[in-house]
């Protein structure tokens, strides 16, 4: 049998109001590598938790300049520098015809970049997680599961259990896994 | 894991075909083609540069070429689209009376003896939508009046026109395509600002 | 109302119970004005754990004799449509019924209808999203997924139309040995690749994006390992995490944003197919606004046609609710007025500009040989939706599913008038024509329904089809949370929340 | 895939390098395999064995002959030993013209259904058994010996002298009897004149040089064999003084024809009413107004008597006032007036009192003094149908008094009149040899068939008119086993005996033998037809055929295509003979009660059918009717209404010998009272590609008085069950100009008061953009619509250049056409209070009924804006340096985006495969069309027509008018060559083929960069207009405006 080795605790609430209390406990408690596990985003907990806002935006605002940029240069290169051809009589440069395309590589670049972005900034802003095919949170189905990470630089595994307790959840649990380390 | 190593060789063999398509659509190149012909006919024997040498007998031979001009068998490219090739007849000016006992002349003399054309196979090979002129290029003149098609090669060596495109068939022994003799090559020249050209699509296509 | 006060809804089981309207309780509000408390947009007193098993029960059990009687007709159909495809690849557009002078036909008219009702799930996503409709939550998974599946059932057509289809990615600007020869950015076509391409992969990456906590939601449900593993590659490992969330909300809400002039952009585009050209009837500068207006109509049109099958045979009904179906007649009769104006500008501008080649066209479009098509189209537009004026209406699902289709039939016909009507007689009398569909025609419509309902079938089939988190987000925590409250845990610190009760941030 | 989730994930599952190599090696094997797939096929290029001397400089372009197609001298473009091009000659010999058919020779050429060799027929063609030459010949020849006496030569009219002589020497040796049966001719012509003048000859009109022409149902625009219309041309432009002033045409006729739609003032008259009402007005001109010679002359006073203007306009319907100004007019330009009769309407039974009249008219006008007709060179048509001896014949044959019939260039089985029966007689005759091209109908019941070789693989000569004489020498060598009928007729004439046919036999057999393949010398011709032919012309070019001075003579023929006697005589005066006025008392007579008549016209392009399996001939539109693929039966739009019709329904002709059911056509400006049929429709056994198109109307006509009567038939016209739809090749046929000004037409008055006249139309806004420079040159094309008279032989060039290919009847009624020139015909709506509606373009009474005909050759216009080139994502459309709208097939992979585009509507989409068979049997059993596109286009050897510099369209490929840009080029690497501008090409330099091709010189081609080339010039002329200025595409086709001479 591999090694286990405790690498956090969770309890359950099962609303999202206990679930706002709780984390904003936890956050005052000075916990800092926890994690609240909920069904549906729930409004206030970045808040609770004291995050700042995500800052997406501003990826998304650098695409959407990429794609612009990209676009018209692509265009103009294209259609004046490389290869320049009268079509219909208009001038090379016609950048009335320019914009659909600039407009859609916009929001291309921007839309995709930002999905993606998003998707790994969950990966990697992010404390270390309890793996979600070993545990069985029930954070999918109605559970706002409270989640402290042994990497707290606060942890200490019974003490930890003991506050989550405290704060009302139910079903508090140590999670152990083989041989991980997630350091 | 062995689903994901799939996945990811899936994917790795997508780009790579990805690629290699891109590749190939890119290239679409003629270079390198050399067919066989029905009769292995040497430029290099007939156009090269003669070199003399002497036999084991002690005859002074030419063991290079005869250094006949393109022209003398290709008779029309400055006259019109075609260069044309020579019709067995003028291979028979000489090979009525020499080279009879070498293998390929005789075969080209059983063609003749038959009264068929040799089946030669096309080297250079436009496809059926490219209308090229060679009477077009080689009389192209600037201001000057002098050849827009470079005489001298890249080492300021003087050469035909032809060898522009053709390469130096002269020292090939199977003619082979040296340039790529696609369209990116044809408005390579074309857009050179000094050859004045056409870049107008009918210029080929029509 | 607090939180503690059991809902007046709790007893809700089911939309006969639903009037539509709020319950007033004058004078409760918070600053001492009404209350409306509106009616729930789940019922059936649903618990969350509830919501997984009856949204998800349909991708895990083993499908139905009528999914399976269903699927096996609409493979027919795309069958059918595979095997027209294969004949117009080796005979030609010959088989088809365009010609001279209507170059275009049945499959631009195809491209359009369609991509107009791709139009309605990006929508519903992006512009209610941002208006905080929060009804939306009930139907933007599969009107998501429609979008998505009438933007493949419209992409084949451009391919098709072509005379040498093989050569359709010559429209790709990619480098190449000839030249390089790129593509013309002069051409509404070439936007419109660009358009439909993007319009396509952002609205997948929009659906796909939503549809991430529910494949963690099957994930944890399934019990089969392979198929554990295979949603938690799908959903990238989502477990939930608020960490996560708040990175995929604030993606979301980009994404919102920026889909919103997108859904816009593509109509546009595609209008502009038309409308950059010289043709009377299609040279006209109200085409855009135009076509946006009528893709929302259509797309509605055939969200309602679908949800009123979703709440037939899929039991949705406790999710897609009469409420839903009645907002969403109202949209559909707001934008069949919208249509019916501009088809009436169209009159107008055609009149005022005193083009003869302009006024020719119009009075030919609604007067000439094609009157009867134009009569369709005014009829199943701008007219019948106004049944919606009557409550009564909006809320009977027969009249609903009976108007959507009239409606969807009604778009189809719109596109045929634009296209057909325009091209049939422009300049020159001498060229004047006309044009009708072959019967390979009607197979190629008739197997891009195949298409789309293959798709949407397997769709039903395999994933949620209504976004369980969303879903859980709108409804009554006090109703749906699995435990009951315990005591009042220690309220949370007002800094947090801005001064407003907590409460507050849940209803809208 | 984050690191944190390490026990989720598995470690680092990145592909290894050697695994990626493997993978890479894999790929690219793939790719290789996949280019080598893709490489074009090996090629071969066949050097010639031993290159003609001749052809040194002729590697790839094309070499021109002069040569005779049924009489009519053309020039053949020929590439590589194949001919490609019928064309005009550059110089109008005078007296011919070349007709659709001709031009469309080479799809005759090329016909894969023409028979490939002799045949054993036996009666029963689907069972025929090839033969070989030698025995048909020994055959008939050993026949001719034994039943000579009662054997038929059965020909079509013979025009070459040689062939003449020889059938004469057959006739001679063998006492073979020659009947000719031309199914069209002129007979009323050819009885009246020599009645009214003593000799045989008919003069030609000098069309160029009368003021007025007034034609009595003339139809020399529609039959453009006489080469009338190039005549006719010279004097309609306006703005010309002197001889060159504007002449003025009327025209009376029932049936609108081409001719009538290029009238300045056209009055409705029927067929059999015609003869009278020239008589009316020659009674007004000469016992009225006692007007010419005759005037005071008693015998053409009572003659004429019973023909007072008030008793014709009553009995005739038409306006006695309209008949009196016209009659004024006449009489005001006496001696500068011509009286043009003929046409379909003197196949009436009154036709030789029309004629009559018309001479009548032209003795009393002067014209002959003033010396507005050609004596030297008489119009060029045959003179008989010789239908009586045919009939004579069936009758001989039905009786058993024919041996053996021997059928060469006749077709009586398919178009003999009514009560002939020649397919009945057939079956009573022992031996039948028919030296047609095919197993026609009338070959179908011979024994043998002995397929002639079409004119261009054979020798011959023909007779011009004047006594010039034209050589036909062959152009290629025959495709099949076919012998040309001279060379026929040659050897069984040697071998019955006759010496200068021997002579021409043992020319041949004599023959030094022929050298060995290895040598440089050529072969003398082998053929008996060279060989005759030089000794026929040996009398004319003056010197013996041994001589070298002949063999110069002779070349000198051959290079010039003619040869034309020295001056001959001057033509005997001519002397009225009053006592053809007796003729007259026909017009009264011969009209039929109150009810409908019948014209039998012959058909714009098939003309008698002779090339029924012509693709491009059946596709050519119709100038007036713009049926393609088979005729109508045209009827006069009130009684068409009346009796509510719609173009195609079907109607049943009934003419009591005959009866046909037939489509019916609402024919704008037909005589209300009149009805028409197009003769040469209907062949049964042409081919696959004529076969039972059209109805054939030849049964309908009927012998009398010697002559064939193919109008005035009475007839009834009643409904019957169905519709058959017409393939159109046009969409309205209306213009209101008030709504669409895109026809630039004025009157003679109006435009010199202000000679921009016509040329009116909506004002565009300013552009946006800058303009393009062309600094080198700027190709552009002016279209005279007052010279081009709408025969649509631009049509015919075009597509015999520009390898277009032939969609068939339903690819017409599909709106497929693929014809890159097309003649729009409008009928102009006259202006009205308050302008028209929209009902006005389905063609009310008050436009159709008496049309002003509008004719515009539309083709691409190359515009400088061009709206397809804009929306065209492939870049295959785009616009040339020199202004050219080019239109590139290999990119173009078919939106069809820029055909929507095209306000003009010239772009045409290739629909269907046309160059080639496709293979799958299934598919072509799916998707019959497939086999049928093949059928008419791509069964060898009709690739062999293809012009190598053009390239052949796919299908899926959009295409248009190229200005014929293949020529462009060619004229510019010419200039390159000769070291002259490339860029600054004289006039003359580039002809496209729709230029080349017109008769009438109405098109100009040139560069509009150089201001003092001839284009630069018309289109800056005031005359010049260029169409839809409103929408901004800027054409680069200046059209000028239609003048109407309404100075009257």
């Amino acid at each position: 049998m591999k090694p286990t080795s405790i690498t956090g605790v969770l309890g359950d609430f099962h609303g999202p109001d206990e679930a706002l209390a709780a984390a904003a406990r936890v956050r005052s408690e000075g916990w800092t590598h926890f994690d609240m596990l909920t069904p549906f985003a729930v409004h206030g907990m970045e808040d609770a938790m004291g995050q700042r806002r995500s800052w997406i935006p501003w990826v998304t605002g650098g695409l959407a300049l990429f794609g612009i940029l990209f676009a018209q240069a692509f265009q103009n290169y294209v259609m004046v520098y490389d290869w320049p051809m009268n079509f219909g009589g208009k001038p090379h440069a016609s950048w009335p015809a320019f914009v659909p395309i600039t407009f859609e590589l916009m929001v291309l670049c921007a839309a995709i970049g930002s999905a993606i972005t998003a998707i790994v900034a969950g990966k990697k802003d992010t404390v270390p997680q309890p793996p979600p095919l070993l545990v069985k949170t029930g954070a999918t189905v109605d559970r706002f599961v409270l989640w402290i990470s042994s990497t707290d630089p606060k942890w200490q595994a019974d003490a930890a259990q003991r506050f989550v307790q405290s704060l009302g959840a139910d079903d508090v649990r140590l999670v152990e896994v083989e041989g991980a380390n997630h350091a | 894991m062995k689903g994901r190593s799939v996945i990811r060789i899936a994917i790795t063999v997508l780009v790579l075909f990805v690629m290699a398509s891109l590749g190939y659509a890119l290239s679409n190149v003629r270079k390198g083609y050399a067919p066989r012909q029905p009769i292995a006919f040497s430029h290099k024997r007939m156009a090269g540069a003669p070199v003399m040498q002497v036999n084991e007998k002690g005859e002074n031979v030419n063991v290079g070429g005869f250094g006949i001009p393109c022209l003398y068998c290709h008779t029309m490219p400055y006259k019109g689209r075609h260069s044309t090739l020579p019709s067995t007849a003028v291979c028979m000016n000489c090979h009525s009376t020499v080279g009879l006992n070498k293998e390929w002349v005789l075969k080209m003399k059983e063609y003749w003896d038959r009264g068929e054309p040799i089946p030669w196979v096309k080297v250079h090979d436009l496809p059926d939508f490219v209308y090229f002129d060679h009477s077009a290029h080689l009389n192209a003149k600037n201001e000057k009046g002098e050849s827009k098609l470079p005489l001298v090669d890249e080492e300021g060596k003087p050469m035909v026109a032809c060898q522009n495109c053709h390469g130096k068939v002269a020292e090939m022994e199977i003619v082979s395509v040296q340039k790529p003799f696609n369209m990116q090559w044809c408005l390579d020249c074309h857009r050179k600002p000094e050859m004045k050209a056409s870049t107008d699509c009918v210029a080929c296509h029509r | 109302m607090t939180r503690h006060d059991v809902s007046p809804y709790a007893t809700v089981m089911d939309d006969s119970q639903l009037s539509g309207r709020p319950i007033v309780v004058p004078g409760a509000g918070p600053y001492g004005g009404d209350l409306e408390i509106p009616e729930p947009l789940v019922t059936g007193a649903k618990k969350w754990a509830d919501v997984d098993r009856d949204i998800c029960m349909h991708a895990e059990q083993f499908p139905t004799k009528r999914w399976w009687l269903a699927f096996s007709v609409a493979l027919c159909f795309l069958g059918l449509l595979v095997f027209s495809l294969i004949t117009l690849f080796y005979a030609g557009m010959g088989i088809a019924g365009v010609n001279q002078p209507v170059g275009w036909g049945s499959f631009i008219i195809n491209f359009v209808f369609w991509i107009g009702i791709g139009h309605a799930g990006t929508l519903i996503s992006a512009v209610l999203y941002l208006f905080r409709q929060q009804w939306r939550t009930g139907i933007n998974r599969a009107a998501e997924a429609m979008t998505l599946f009438a933007v493949c059932c419209a992409g084949i057509f451009p391919v098709i139309h072509l005379g040498r289809p093989w050569f359709a990615y010559w429209l790709v600007p990619y480098p190449n040995a000839r030249g390089p020869l790129w593509i013309n950015f002069n051409s509404p076509l070439a936007w419109d690749i660009f358009a439909i391409s993007t319009y396509g992969l952002v609205s997948l990456t929009f659906w796909y994006l939503g549809l991430l906590p529910d494949l963690a939601t099957l994930r944890d449900r399934a019990t089969h390992p392979w198929r554990q593993k295979l949603f938690n590659a799908m959903s990238f490992g989502w477990n939930g995490s608020q960490r996560a969330w708040r990175h995929y909300e604030s993606a979301y809400m980009v994404l919102a944003a920026l889909a919103t002039p997108l859904v816009f952009s593509v109509h546009t585009i595609v209008s502009f197919d038309f409308a950059t050209s010289v043709i009377p009837g299609w040279h006209t500068t109200i085409f855009p606004p135009y076509f946006v207006i009528g893709a929302i109509f259509s797309g509605f049109a055939m969200v309602i046609t679908l949800m009123t099958f979703m709440r037939g045979y899929f039991g949705m009904k406790n999710y897609i609710t009469l409420n839903h179906m009645e907002n969403m007649a109202k949209i559909l009769m707001l934008t069949g007025m919208l249509v019916g104006f501009a088809y009436a500008t169209e009159f107008f501008m055609a009149w005022y500009s005193g083009s003869a080649y302009e006024g020719f066209v119009f009075k030919n479009r609604a007067f000439g040989p094609y009157g009867w098509a134009y009569a369709i189209m005014f009829t199943c537009n701008a007219i019948i939706p106004q049944v919606f004026w009557f409550k009564s209406m909006r809320r009977h699902t027969l009249v609903l599913f009976i108007v959507s289709i009239l409606v969807n039939v009604g778009m189809w016909f719109e596109r045929y008038v634009i296209v057909v009507s325009s091209l049939h007689r422009d300049y020159l009398p001498s060229s004047w024509g006309m044009y009708a569909l072959s019967r390979w025609d009607y197979a190629i419509l008739l197997g891009s329904f195949g298409l789309f309902f293959t798709l949407f079938l397997l769709f039903v089939r395999m994933l949620p089809v209504v976004a369980i988190s969303e879903v859980k987000s709108v409804m009554d925590p006090t109703v749906a949370r699995g435990v009951p409250a315990k005591a009042a845990p220690s309220p949370m610190p007002a800094a947090l929340t801005g001064g407003i009760p907590a409460t507050a941030l849940q209803e809208t | 895939m984050s690191g944190h989730q390490t026990n989720a994930l598995p470690e680092a599952t990145g592909v290894d390098r050697r695994e990626f190599l493997r993978l890479s090696s894999v790929v690219a094997a793939a790719a290789a395999l996949g280019s080598a797939a893709c490489q074009v096929p090996p090629e071969n290029s066949v050097a010639f064995h031993d290159m003609p001397e001749n052809l040194v400089d002729g590697m790839g372009k094309a070499r021109y002959f002069h040569t005779v197609i049924d009489g009519a001298p053309v020039l053949v473009r020929t590439r590589e030993g194949r001919p490609i091009l019928v064309a005009p000659r550059a110089d109008a010999i005078n007296g011919r013209g070349v007709t659709a058919r001709h031009q469309a020779a080479l799809m005759d050429l090329y016909d894969p259904d023409r028979a490939r060799g002799p045949l054993s027929v036996r009666r029963r063609p689907d069972a025929a058994v090839s033969l070989a030459w030698n025995s048909v010949s020994a055959d008939v020849v050993s026949r001719l010996k034994d039943t000579g006496r009662t054997s038929v030569l059965l020909t079509g009219p013979v025009q070459s002298p040689a062939l003449t002589s020889a059938i004469e020497a057959l006739r001679t040796q063998t006492g073979l009897r020659h009947v000719v049966w031309s199914p069209l001719a002129s007979e009323a012509a050819a009885e009246a004149w020599p009645r009214a003048f003593g000799h045989a000859a008919v003069p030609r009109p000098k069309l160029d040089a009368a003021d007025l022409v007034v034609g009595l149902g003339a139809d020399f625009l529609d039959d453009s064999s006489t080469g009338l219309d190039r005549d006719f041309a010279i004097r309609r432009a306006p703005g010309g003084a002197g001889a060159r002033r504007m002449s003025r045409f009327v025209q009376l006729e029932g049936r609108l024809s081409l001719t009538g739609a290029n009238a300045d003032s056209r009055i409705r008259v029927r067929d059999s009413r015609l003869a009278s009402v020239a008589a009316a007005l020659a009674h007004e001109l000469i016992v009225v107004k006692g007007l010419g010679p005759l005037a005071g002359n008693a015998e053409a006073a009572r003659a004429l008597a019973p023909f007072t203007i008030e008793a014709v306009s009553t009995g005739a319907g038409v306006p006695a006032d309209a008949l009196r100004k016209l009659a004024t007019e006449l009489a005001a330009a006496s001696g500068h007036a011509l009286v043009v009769a003929g046409g379909p309407a003197s196949t009436s039974s009154s036709g030789v009192a029309l004629e009559t009249a018309a001479i009548l008219l032209n003795v009393t006008l002067g014209a002959f003094e003033a010396g507005l007709f050609d004596e030297a060179a008489p119009l060029s048509r045959e003179a008989a149908t010789h239908a009586d001896a045919l009939a004579t014949l069936a009758d001989e044959m039905r009786s058993g008094g024919v041996a053996m019939l021997i059928v060469a260039g006749a077709n009586p089985v398919y178009d003999a009149p009514t009560g002939v029966n020649f397919a009945e007689a057939m079956a009573k005759v022992p031996y039948i040899v028919s030296l047609n091209d095919r197993l026609d109908e009338t070959g179908r019941l011979a024994d043998v068939l002995a397929p002639a070789s079409h004119p261009f693989e054979a020798w011959g000569d023909a007779e011009l008119p004047g006594g010039a004489c034209a050589v036909q020498q062959p152009v290629m060598q025959p495709l099949f086993d076919t012998r040309g009928l001279l060379e026929v007729m040659v050897d069984w004439a040697a071998a019955v005996g006759d010496p200068a046919c021997v002579a021409a036999v043992k020319a041949v057999t004599t023959l030094p033998p022929a050298p060995a393949v290895n040598t440089a010398e050529r072969a003398p011709s082998t053929s008996l037809a060279w060989h005759y032919l030089r000794a026929a012309w040996a009398s004319r070019l003056g010197n013996d055929t041994g001589d070298p001075a002949f063999d110069a003579a002779w070349n000198e023929v051959l290079r010039a295509g003619y040869w034309k006697p020295a001056a001959s005589g001057d033509a005997p005066p001519r002397h009225f003979d009053a006592g053809a006025l007796a003729a007259l008392a026909m017009a009264g007579s011969s009209a039929p009660a109150d009810g409908l008549e019948l014209q039998l016209y012959p058909h714009g392009s098939l003309n008698d059918g002779r090339s029924g399996n012509n693709g491009w001939l059946h596709e050519l539109p119709d100038p007036i009717t713009r049926i393609t693929w088979g005729g109508a039966l045209s009827m006069a739009p009130r009684r068409f209404d009346e009796m509510g019709l719609a173009n195609g329904d079907l109607v049943e002709v009934d003419a009591g010998h005959a009866k046909l059911v037939v489509p019916v056509y609402r024919h704008a400006g037909m005589h209300h009272d009149q009805v028409a049929l197009p003769l040469g429709l209907g062949r049964t056994a042409c081919g696959p590609i004529g076969a039972d198109v059209g109805p054939n109307a030849f049964p309908l006509r009927q012998r009398a008085n010697g002559r064939l009567i193919a109008a005035g038939l009475p007839v009834s016209v009643k409904r019957a069950q169905g519709n058959e739809p017409l393939a159109f090749a046009q969409g309205s046929d209306v213009i209101d100009r008030e709504a669409r000004p895109i026809v630039p037409t004025t009157t003679l008055t109006a435009f010199e008061a202000n000679a921009a006249a016509g040329t009116e139309q909506f004002e565009g806004g300013p552009s946006a953009w800058p303009e393009h420079e062309y600094p080198n040159a700027r190709w552009a094309m002016a279209i005279d619509l007052s010279t081009c008279n709408g025969c649509g032989k631009c049509v015919i060039g075009c597509q015999a250049e520009n390898n277009i290919p032939v969609v068939g009847r339903r690819g017409m009624l599909d709106g497929r056409e693929m014809s890159w020139i097309r003649i729009d015909r409008y009928y102009d709506a006259p202006e009205k209070e308050g302008g028209w509606g929209a009902e006005v373009w389905d063609g009310p009474l008050d436009v159709v009924e008496e049309p002003q005909t509008l004719f515009e050759p539309m083709l691409c216009q190359h515009c400088e804006n061009a709206p397809c080139e804009t929306v065209c994502p492939f870049s295959a459309t785009m616009h040339s340096e020199d202004g050219l709208n080019q239109q590139i097939y290999n990119r173009c992979v078919g939106t069809r985006y820029c055909a929507n585009n095209c306000p003009f509507k010239v772009r045409r989409f290739n629909y269907w495969e046309m160059s080639k068979q496709q293979d799958s049997s299934f598919f072509r059993w799916l998707v019959p069309r497939i086999a049928k596109n093949a059928e008419l286009n791509a069964r060898p050897p009709m690739q062999m027509k293809n012009n190598p510099e053009v390239t052949v369209r796919s299908r899926g490929v959009m295409e248009k008018c190229s200005f014929c840009v293949q020529r462009i080029r060619l004229a510019r690497a010419e200039a390159t060559r000769n070291g002259t501008d490339h860029n600054n090409l004289p006039d003359d330099a580039v002809v496209p083929a729709c230029m080349e091709a017109c008769p009438t010189k109405a098109i100009t081609f040139g560069n509009a960069h150089a201001p003092n080339s001839r284009v630069s010039q018309l289109a800056s002329s005031p005359r010049a207009m260029k169409l839809l200025e409103s929408v901004g595409v800027k054409p680069a086709i200046s059209y000028l405006t239609k003048v109407r001479n309404d100075k009257a």
